[in-house]
């Protein structure tokens, strides 16, 4: 593991998703995918958070929440959005209450494809995040 | 007297994945009234119907919930092909059922998995979720998806599973089950889950069934209602019992799903058994004309469609009332009178699915 | 009775001793791709006639189909890869295969194919 | 097909009488919904051993009223705040009164106000 020097910790926040990603990204902190032998934790708490991952598009309500989280957060920290929702809406783009992918309320680092999200998919994410990080903490 | 507090409960909340929101009037850690409010998830995906035709609508239906996209997508299916007067093979009919027992399996593990984290016992809830992907693999294997099956269309299913797969799966499945029976020891058995689950989040009999609750939720109340007993697709040529448990409590909810899961491999493996051969779809013309409320068995409970067209591609009005949204009622009643603590064993216990709940 | 559970825990500690683990090992090895899985639309340009019809039966918007330059444009950022474009294709020039897009830093990755011109 | 399912047409005024009688005579109410045409349609649906009945009434779209049910039925009143967050229903005396804070959504009444239905698809 050597392309990983650091443990970061994720905050998952569900936006107005379908469950899908949010199981998967579940998924890959439980036995068959094992982040943690990265160290990546899951952590309720966002001021020990390296990582934000959102699932799901952004509405009206939960785009204060999305905001106050990212503002919690110490520097450095990497947004990952996770699904095609997260990315550009999805079909629920059209909705009447969908303000469309995360990028309208924060500034996202990388987005992950998939409806839903492969939990592969999410760990090469999250690898790419790290490099971000690296790059980031330098600065 | 103690003074009153409120406490908002959630959205963001480390033992609840999604985002629900409760406001807890609280009197001395003892919790007065729960107010509950929508609209982190709401999308209002039901007026999508007039910008979408229908059989792009089954994909948006799928997409309701991922967990029981199955049922979700096999639903507005089924009232379609009611409406349309359409009669699907019955190959196609047992797939449906083969693949929605199959999601109902994941769930259940997927809720099992997440209880036993809410009692704090983090080894089952791997374990659980171990099983779980095995259970995946095979789903992945047959539809083509994890999570989001996208099998089912207007007419039939999309996909076959071959006769010469059907042997290996059954043999997948009879290990899976085995090792699912160690782990439904420990739940029925260990102090930690008796403990905590133990009568907390009491719902009598009679509450049950007037607050309209549904699913396990009813069923651990001791009242047998299972819409799987309509005899919709092919349930009707298969054999199995409402499960019903009779202690009323969040140890009751938990033993119905942890019996529905033996109960969900019997029936894939009589439908296996009986899966006739011929097609798997018909083709579709025409559009539907008519309404229909279409009643299925999700893994959370029962869950209503209504579908009615006017005779163009796109349908007049589709709503979905899902299984969580009529548990609502019934965990405001039960939560108002516990402890502070068991509040997210409670709100758990219902199975909240709240992307279904708000749509 | 006391000697029950300590043997009940033996056998579970060795039976996880001698099964092996559960886990993946992804990315270190590599990913096992089940051949029947959705993950990654393709399409083979020499076959396509540009007649649009998987456009418009997408429901998430993500196929652009340009008769003019001759190009088919996915964006894998809005493709759900339900598949309702390979049922609707006539030439049966679409494809799902089983990898998968990788991640992007940008929020739309489109892939453009040109369509060559019918040989007579 | 199971078609034990049945559609009863009713006056606003006759409503809560015959919910109460279906309430004696052991229904569970399965759910309220609302549909827009060039009228409201209401359809409050109840269950007893798999027979779905439905009661329908019509409502016209300028100031649509209702009575609530949840005296008899005290778990509707998620129902008809949706009723009344979704399509702008006013519901008389809900016995947990939300005031349009159920879903919380910045547009009053968005199903009741979109002009989405009849538009025929992607064009």
């Amino acid at each position: 593991m050597s392309f990983l020097k650091k443990s970061p910790w994720i905050i998952h926040y569900d936006g107005s998703s379908c469950n899908g990603c949010d199981i998967e990204v579940l998924a890959c902190l439980t036995p068959m995918y094992d982040v943690e032998r990265f160290g990546i934790i899951n952590i309720g708490n966002p001021k020990h958070a390296d990582v934000l991952i959102i699932t799901g598009a952004v509405n009206s309500q939960n785009a204060s929440v999305i905001k106050t989280i990212y503002h919690q957060m110490g520097d450095p920290k990497v947004v990952l959005a996770v699904g095609i929702c997260a990315a550009s809406g999805n079909f629920f783009r059209d909705c009447y209450n969908i303000k469309g992918g995360v990028d309208t309320v924060i500034p996202v680092d990388i987005y992950v494809p998939g409806c839903a999200a492969r939990p592969e998919a999410i760990i090469d994410g999250v690898v790419a995040v790290l490099k971000l990080l690296e790059e980031k903490t330098k600065k | 007297m103690a003074s009153r507090t409120i406490i908002p409960f959630g959205p963001q909340h480390p033992v609840l994945p999604e985002p629900i929101h409760l406001d807890l009037v609280i009197e001395d850690e003892k919790v007065i009234e729960a107010v509950p409010s929508f609209g982190f998830v709401h999308r209002g995906l039901e007026l999508l119907v007039g910008k979408k035709d229908f059989h792009q609508m089954v994909y948006i239906a799928e997409r309701i919930c991922g967990i029981c996209s199955m049922i979700h997508g096999m639903g507005i299916c089924y009232g379609i092909e009611h409406i349309m007067k359409i009669d699907v093979p019955e190959r196609a009919k047992y797939l449906r059922v083969i693949w929605s027992e199959m999601s109902r399996i994941h769930s259940h593990l997927l809720w099992l998995g997440l209880a036993a984290d809410a009692a704090g016992y983090e080894s089952l809830f791997m374990h659980c979720w171990r099983i779980r992907e095995k259970l995946l693999e095979i789903i992945e294997a047959t539809t083509g998806g994890r999570v989001i099956f996208g099998v089912c269309k207007v007419g039939g299913t999309r996909r076959d599973i071959a006769n010469s797969d059907i042997h290996g799966i059954l043999i997948t499945l009879k290990d899976i089950e085995k090792d699912y029976q160690n782990i439904s020891k420990v739940f029925r058995d260990d102090y930690t889950i008796n403990h905590r689950f133990s009568n907390v989040g009491f719902l009598s009999k009679k509450d049950a069934f007037e607050l309209g609750a549904v699913g396990p939720t009813l069923r651990a109340s001791g009242v047998s209602v299972d819409m799987r007993k309509t005899g919709y697709s092919a349930y009707r040529h298969l054999e199995f019992e409402a499960l019903t448990e009779n202690s009323e409590d969040c140890y009751g909810r938990c033993m119905v799903r942890v019996r529905e899961i033996f109960q969900s491999f019997n029936l894939i493996y009589q439908a296996a058994e009986k899966l006739p051969n011929g097609p798997v779809d018909i083709k579709v013309t025409g559009n539907p004309e008519g309404e229909y409320f279409t009643r299925l068995e999700q893994p959370r409970g029962e869950v209503v469609y209504y579908i009615k067209g006017n005779g163009t591609q796109n349908l007049e009005r589709f709503r979905a009332r899902t299984p969580t949204f009529a548990n609502i009622g019934p965990l405001v009643r039960m939560l108002s009178g516990c402890d502070l603590a068991d509040v997210p064993v409670i709100v758990l216990s219902i199975d909240p699915c709240i992307s279904c709940a708000e749509r | 009775m006391f000697k029950l559970p300590v043997v009940k825990m033996l056998f579970v500690v060795l039976k996880s001793l001698f099964t092996g683990s559960a886990c993946k090992m992804y990315p270190v090895c590599k990913q096992e791709v089940i051949k029947e899985s959705r993950g990654f639309l393709n399409i083979e340009p020499s076959l396509c006639i540009l007649c649009s019809l998987c456009s418009k039966k997408c429901p998430a918007d993500a196929l652009v189909v340009n008769r003019e330059d001759r190009t088919w444009e996915v964006d894998r950022m809005k493709c759900i890869t339900c598949g309702a474009c390979v049922e609707a294709c006539p030439k049966k020039c679409l494809i799902l295969l089983p990898e998968r897009a990788g991640s992007s830093i940008r929020k739309q990755k489109t892939d453009q194919f040109n369509i060559p011109i019918e040989k007579p | 097909m199971n078609m034990n399912q049945e559609i009863k047409e009713l006056k606003e005024n006759e409503l809560i009488s015959n919910v109460s009688r279906l309430f004696k005579e052991g229904y569970r109410l399965v759910q309220i919904s609302c549909s827009k045409s060039d009228k409201l349609q209401l359809d409050y649906s109840f269950d007893k051993e798999y027979f779905l009945l439905n009661l329908r009434l019509f409502l016209s779209l300028e100031n649509p009223e209702v009575q609530s049910i949840t005296d008899i039925y005290w778990s509707a009143f998620t129902y008809e705040n949706e009723l009344h967050d979704l399509f702008g229903i006013h519901v008389r005396e809900i016995n947990v009164d939300f005031k349009g804070n159920f879903y919380r959504i910045q547009e009053d009444a968005p199903f009741l106000n979109s002009d989405s239905i009849q538009h025929g698809g992607k064009e």
